[in-house]
């Protein structure tokens, strides 16, 4: 009886949020917004290297944001290594006999890998990049996955950690070989800048499908536990 | 110069956090500790070099500012950097002691303290209302991640109920970014100062403020959203604990300080005001008062962090429609409480740390007779009682005076009551610790003894805490320093 | 007038499928509506023209996401904890 | 008002939904799905607020992305946290935590 007591207070506040904040949203949408950053953006498009603005924006105009947010897709693929204590990140209970999940697997691993080649490829000028490629990419490998091909790779060797901090690394390389030139950091020259982030892209592509995979892989396994602090083993 | 200095601020923690990535744990600890006296250089000299140039707008990517993120280094973002310094290299060095470098778990302890401190920086630094979302996601995933080193049923429940209130946190932060960003076209905090109107505020953008003040004082443990501290701060290994109490909820407190002081002005109400201190002025009873009560010396010490948090929030009814003096005096309270609290905190988690680690026991019954064995470390954990508590000389008592001072300047004298019962309650919650250390009717004389180093680090920074009281100005002299050039809005 | 009926239909689908996610019974069946919901999101984010977000949601929101916590539901349900 | 208005208000009614949802539902899988739900519905009312006049605006459409990227992260180490919390104590909710707040 409680229970549903509070339920509905929690009801009735989220209620009351929702109001509130359309109310609000309505009220910030009747006038126009006061800096036109789209017109702006145009304007600057020349510079930045690439055709499509989403790109320029993630990978020129903004990218401290981009870099900082690989850093916080790092961070989860560590953590997410750093619980799981396992020698292998294979779990054999996963290896399915399903001859169907086999046989669709022999045509959609090569299509998804086009497809996020052509993801990648298409980022610099249309929709597309280095996320999406990415999750494709990591799609594909939890398909693999489910499917019980072995990725020994996967192990949390040298080889994931390399493999999880290299885009991270050579995208904070170019930030600072800018930064040596003389440039602020995260300044491309723009008579590479389109190099650059076609570089950038490609590298980030492999490392955001390396961590999306470590964690979807560093599912716990065995049941080693260690003592807090102060307690004895 | 000072171009070199902020690529180098930015650069180092990152690229240590992918050095340490590819390193085992040993070999982690030495570049680390190299890390730690290259990225302390380089804030000392940025916070030379701001003291006597002045503050500045570091433009990323060549940039500027709607279109880019522009950092805003000036002298409250450049003390924060030494402070991250100074209170992250202690726990730095102290960690690599610490931990038992045979687990395997321990060895990514040190890229994720490296992503952090780079997020701190980000933060203190940030000038921009989305680029200061990713830094606290940076922050928040990082610690989260140190809170679940080790991999502990206990140790994962505080993680998981850490990460699902930084997320909720994040994300009522974010909403109220994307109403600014609605309103403005635009995120620069510096831009958007500038325009916003004269007259009272709109409606939607008050709206917009609460929302981003209630996710970032969840992140921060204000009272009633604190319930996920205490276990969290807690359960971790003492470095991490130092380190979130230290430095974690400051990085949000920080922003939704950033934030009153810009728009409080024109959004903010009297009401609006008085609720967050009294929220704040409750969290420093209720915390203190549970601090009392807990059996186990991790757990006093994290709901002193919940009591010592609420000080910080009584600026925002200090700062409202009073006069430019207090309003400065609240900013240099708030500022010195901050850093004083720092210091003191990861005196008290480290020390506390060695206490645990000498009698084997996280109860506070459990520490009789440790006085004889462990006097050094006793001796730093009373040091920060000491400046928790606000009793002269000490940087707690430098804060706690101008906060007093400034209730009283602008009338608001209910405050009183928060700043005297708070540091009595302290008192008794450090002297509670003190009493138990002393019984000597221990039946148990098997105590082991840390290493010398891990008595000296808390010690060096509880002297800090100590001597702030007497060094109060000249470091709240940089503090207000004007904008050299650039347009400050 | 159609626009607008898409439109509706799709928030309301929208909507639908959340409240069905988060108070359906079956923690399976939750996970694969919120899938759906995914795919909803994308469709949304095409009206708003960011084809960008579309593919993104897609591929990270429904797809990954989705296959992340049917996997999580699955373990959970299992109960390999004895 | 505009096509793209309705998309942020549908975005405020998806937090509404997730917020309950965060806070009354126990289990910890839910919990993150309605997190997701707030997620989604946070990055509708960004987009849909700022294109309310109907042009598309690049910006926050980049902000949205780093902002899924950043969801699936946290979503993702989430996971790996719970199904680690589940493995070692057969708990699927936080519940024992209650005791906590009481002083022993």
């Amino acid at each position: 009886m409680r229970r549903s007591v509070g339920t509905c207070a929690v009801a009735g506040v989220c209620l009351a949020f929702v109001i509130t904040l359309a109310l609000a949203v309505l009220d910030v949408a009747e006038t126009p917004a006061q800096v036109d950053l789209p017109g702006l953006l145009s304007e600057s498009m020349g510079k930045s290297g690439v055709e499509h603005p989403v790109t320029a924006v993630l990978l020129n105009f903004r990218s401290y944001d981009t870099l900082l947010e690989i850093g916080v897709l790092v961070i989860a693929g560590i953590a997410g290594i750093s619980v799981s204590r396992t020698t292998s990140l294979e779990d054999p209970e996963l290896r399915t006999t399903d001859t169907l999940l086999y046989a669709l697997q022999r045509w959609f691993v090569p299509l998804m890998l086009v497809l996020a080649g052509y993801l990648l490829w298409a980022g610099a000028d249309r929709p597309g990049g280095a996320f999406q490629a990415g999750a494709v990419l990591a799609a594909t490998g939890v398909m693999m996955r489910l499917g019980g091909i072995p990725m020994d790779f996967l192990r949390p060797g040298t080889l994931l950690r390399l493999g999880l901090a290299l885009g991270f690394a050579v995208f904070l390389l170019i930030a600072l070989a800018s930064a040596i030139g003389g440039g602020a950091f995260l300044a491309y020259p723009p008579a590479v800048a389109k190099q650059l982030i076609v570089l950038i892209e490609t590298v980030l592509t492999l490392s955001i499908a390396m961590v999306l995979l470590a964690l979807f892989v560093s599912a716990p396994v065995n049941r080693a536990e260690e003592p807090g602090e102060g307690e004895s083993p | 110069m000072i171009l070199g200095l902020m690529a180098g601020l930015l650069f180092t923690p990152l690229a240590w956090a992918v050095l340490t990535l590819l390193c085992g744990f040993e070999r982690s600890r030495l570049i680390s500790w190299l890390g730690i006296l290259v990225q302390s250089l380089v804030s000392f000299a940025l916070w030379a070099a701001v003291a006597s140039e002045g503050g500045f707008y570091y433009q990323l990517g060549g940039w500027p500012a709607p279109l880019g993120i522009e950092l805003r280094v000036d002298g409250l973002a450049v003390t924060f950097v030494m402070l991250t310094a100074v209170v992250g290299g202690a726990c730095g060095w102290h960690a690599g002691i610490y931990l038992d470098p045979t687990k395997t778990s321990h060895r990514y302890f040190w890229p994720l303290f490296w992503f952090l401190w780079a997020g701190l920086n980000g933060v203190w630094l940030g000038g921009d209302l989305f680029n200061l979302y990713v830094a606290l996601e940076l922050i928040s995933l990082s610690a989260v991640g140190l809170v679940a080193l080790g991999g502990q049923a206990d140790a994962l429940r505080a993680a998981i109920r850490y990460l699902m209130a930084a997320l909720l946190g994040s994300l009522a932060y974010l909403l109220g970014v994307a109403l600014v960003y609605g309103q403005f076209g635009s995120l620069s905090l510096a831009g958007i100062s500038a325009l916003l109107p004269a007259d009272s505020g709109q409606a939607g953008l008050v709206f917009a403020l609460v929302l981003m003040v209630a996710g970032l004082a969840l992140k921060t443990a204000l009272f009633p959203l604190h319930g996920w501290l205490p276990p969290a701060h807690g359960i971790a290994k003492s470095p991490v604990s130092a380190l979130l109490s230290a430095l974690v909820v400051k990085a949000s407190f920080y922003i939704a300080a950033r934030l009153w002081l810009e728009f409080g002005e024109h959004l903010g109400s009297y009401e609006l005001a008085q609720l967050v201190g009294a929220l704040g002025g409750i969290g420093v009873l209720w915390g203190s008062w549970l601090a009392f009560r807990q059996s186990r010396l991790k757990q006093v010490v994290a709901y002193s962090s919940v009591a010592q948090i609420g000080y910080l929030f009584l600026l925002f009814p200090l700062s409202w429609g009073v006069s430019e003096a207090v309003a400065l005096q609240a900013q240099q309270g708030m500022t010195l409480q901050v850093i004083s609290h720092a210091l003191a905190k990861a005196a008290m988690f480290l020390a506390a740390g060695n206490l645990i680690m000498s009698v084997g026991s996280n109860r506070v019954d459990a520490l009789a007779g440790v006085s004889r064995f462990l006097p050094f470390s006793l001796f730093s954990f009373g040091l920060s009682g000491v400046s928790l508590m606000g009793l002269p000389p000490t940087g707690g008592f430098a804060a706690k005076w101008l906060l007093l001072q400034a209730s009283l300047g602008s009338g608001q004298w209910w405050w009183l009551i928060v700043l005297l019962g708070g540091g009595l309650l302290s008192a008794a919650y450090v002297f509670r610790v003190y009493r138990a250390s002393f019984i000597e009717n221990s039946d148990t004389d098997q105590f082991f003894h840390p290493a010398r180093s891990l008595e000296v680090i808390p010690m060096i920074l509880a002297l800090l805490s100590l001597g702030l009281g007497l060094v109060a100005e000249p470091v709240l002299s940089v503090m207000v320093l004007p904008f050299a050039k650039g347009g400050g809005g | 007038m159609t626009e607008w009926l898409l439109d509706g239909l799709l928030i309301f689908a929208l909507l639908a499928t959340a409240v069905a996610t988060l108070w359906s019974r079956d923690l399976f069946r939750a996970v694969v509506i919120f899938i759906a919901f995914g795919l909803l999101m994308a469709l949304a984010w095409v009206r708003l023209r960011a084809p960008d977000l579309a593919l993104a949601e897609a591929a990270i929101g429904a797809g990954l996401t989705g296959v992340l916590l049917l996997d999580a539901a699955r373990h959970l349900k299992s109960g390999r904890s004895e | 008002m505009s096509a793209s208005l309705l998309y942020a208000l549908a975005g405020v009614v998806l937090c509404g939904i997730g917020l309950f949802g965060f806070i009354t539902l126990a289990h910890l899988l839910r919990k993150l799905l309605a997190f997701n739900l707030i997620g989604s519905g946070v990055f509708l009312a960004l987009v849909g607020l700022a294109q309310r006049h109907g042009e598309p605006d690049p910006v926050p459409q980049a902000l949205v992305l780093t902002g899924i990227v950043v969801a699936i992260a946290a979503t993702a180490l989430a996971v790996v946290l719970i199904r680690r919390y589940f493995h070692l104590s057969g708990l699927t909710t936080l519940k024992p935590e209650i005791r906590e707040d009481r002083a022993e």
